[in-house]
């Protein structure tokens, strides 16, 4: 699946989007997978209190599951308007 | 509905030219502008969006606030990209029977562009690049709704 | 400041063409316009006002929102005089720092605009005339402030 | 002193303003005297709570004393915006 990063998650992962291959059912479990990849996505996903995510470009919660997602969105809070 | 993503600036007087609709009374209208820094040395906000989302995201905001308020009108202008201050950054306008109806309309769709809308805002000086913190504020506001 | 009572149309765009302020990042309009009525018959809204009154009671009523929100800028127009149904009758504008004190500003303003202000409207149908009645919810709006 | 009506009560009275001659003391005062002298007069003053009252062009009550007053007018609750 795509995954993408905006804000700060971008710039603290160092690209704006990648492919993943994973096996995770959650957002949760994909989050897992990519912690233990790297430092900088350990860094990146060190505080889930501090981002959001969305499934396909509709927001999500992170025990969403991942079945039949392509594209999955993470950055932080929003600061629109 | 009216609802544009894009970099260019708007020109306000001219998206208000076609607004509203017979009946309607009552004409709200906010517009967002860049504004300077508290140490005043700000020279450029960045606004990064998640362009497959953005539109998606705010003409379900519009359509929601059409529906709740009856609005005969409704219009969300954002841009993104690098604004100086002193540029608009969006805009959102509502036409409805009553002020009431207009005044909160407009109230709940800024509410909401704050907090539900995918954009991020980064304030860039001389010397530094940080990025906006979301104010808790802003997310409770919505509770409001 | 700007305050206008007048008897001719207003462009919005103009009279927003210099309005605010630097760092004020916040700017809502209101503006009012003449709806037909219920039996869709309305000729014309016929506004009268009080003269020697009007100037200054929107005067003191622009100021007090001015020094308790703080405002960058703020603007009332307000037409007296006989307007078709679609005219546009008034509107006021405000220029906060932050979106909450513009839009509290504009609803403050409209709701002594309301109450306050020394106009009243009657509507003219093809065989009547009659006098708008002041409802009871506008000056209730009052005790919100 | 001058005395000013707007709206229906300009039209119950029949004129926009007059010159009143009164030693009423009250704006309550110059509404009894009005009363008493014709009809159109008691009509229109028939029902106080439907009337406003500004002296010297400033919202004022029934009970202000017109000591010093140059211009009283009586007028419905207003309808402006």
């Amino acid at each position: 699946m795509d995954v993408l990063y905006f804000a700060w998650v971008r710039e603290r992962i160092g690209v704006p989007r990648e492919s993943v291959e994973t096996q995770a059912d959650t957002v949760a479990g994909l989050v897992e997978e990519l912690r233990g990849r790297e430092e900088r996505y350990a860094v990146a996903f060190s505080d889930l209190s501090a981002l959001r995510v969305a499934l396909d470009q509709e927001l999500a919660e992170f025990d969403a599951p991942l079945d039949g997602v392509r594209e999955v969105a993470f950055f932080p809070p929003m600061t629109g308007g | 509905m009216r609802v544009l993503v894009q970099e260019a600036a708007f020109d306000v007087a001219q998206q208000m030219r076609d607004f509203g609709a017979p009946d309607m009374g009552a004409i709200v209208t906010f517009t967002g502008v860049v504004r300077d820094n508290d140490a005043r040395n700000l020279t450029a906000m960045e606004i990064e969006h998640y362009p497959g989302m953005t539109q998606s995201a705010l003409t379900r905001i519009a359509a929601q606030a059409q529906d709740r308020w009856n609005l005969g009108d409704v219009l969300v202008i954002h841009r993104y990209g690098r604004l100086r201050p002193g540029e608009q950054i969006m805009m959102v306008a509502t036409a409805a029977r009553h002020r009431k109806a207009a005044f909160e309309a407009a109230e709940f769709l800024m509410d909401y562009l704050k907090s539900r809308a995918p954009f991020w805002k980064k304030e860039i000086t001389a010397d530094a690049a940080e990025w906006v913190a979301a104010r808790d504020e802003d997310e409770s506001a919505l509770k409001r709704w």
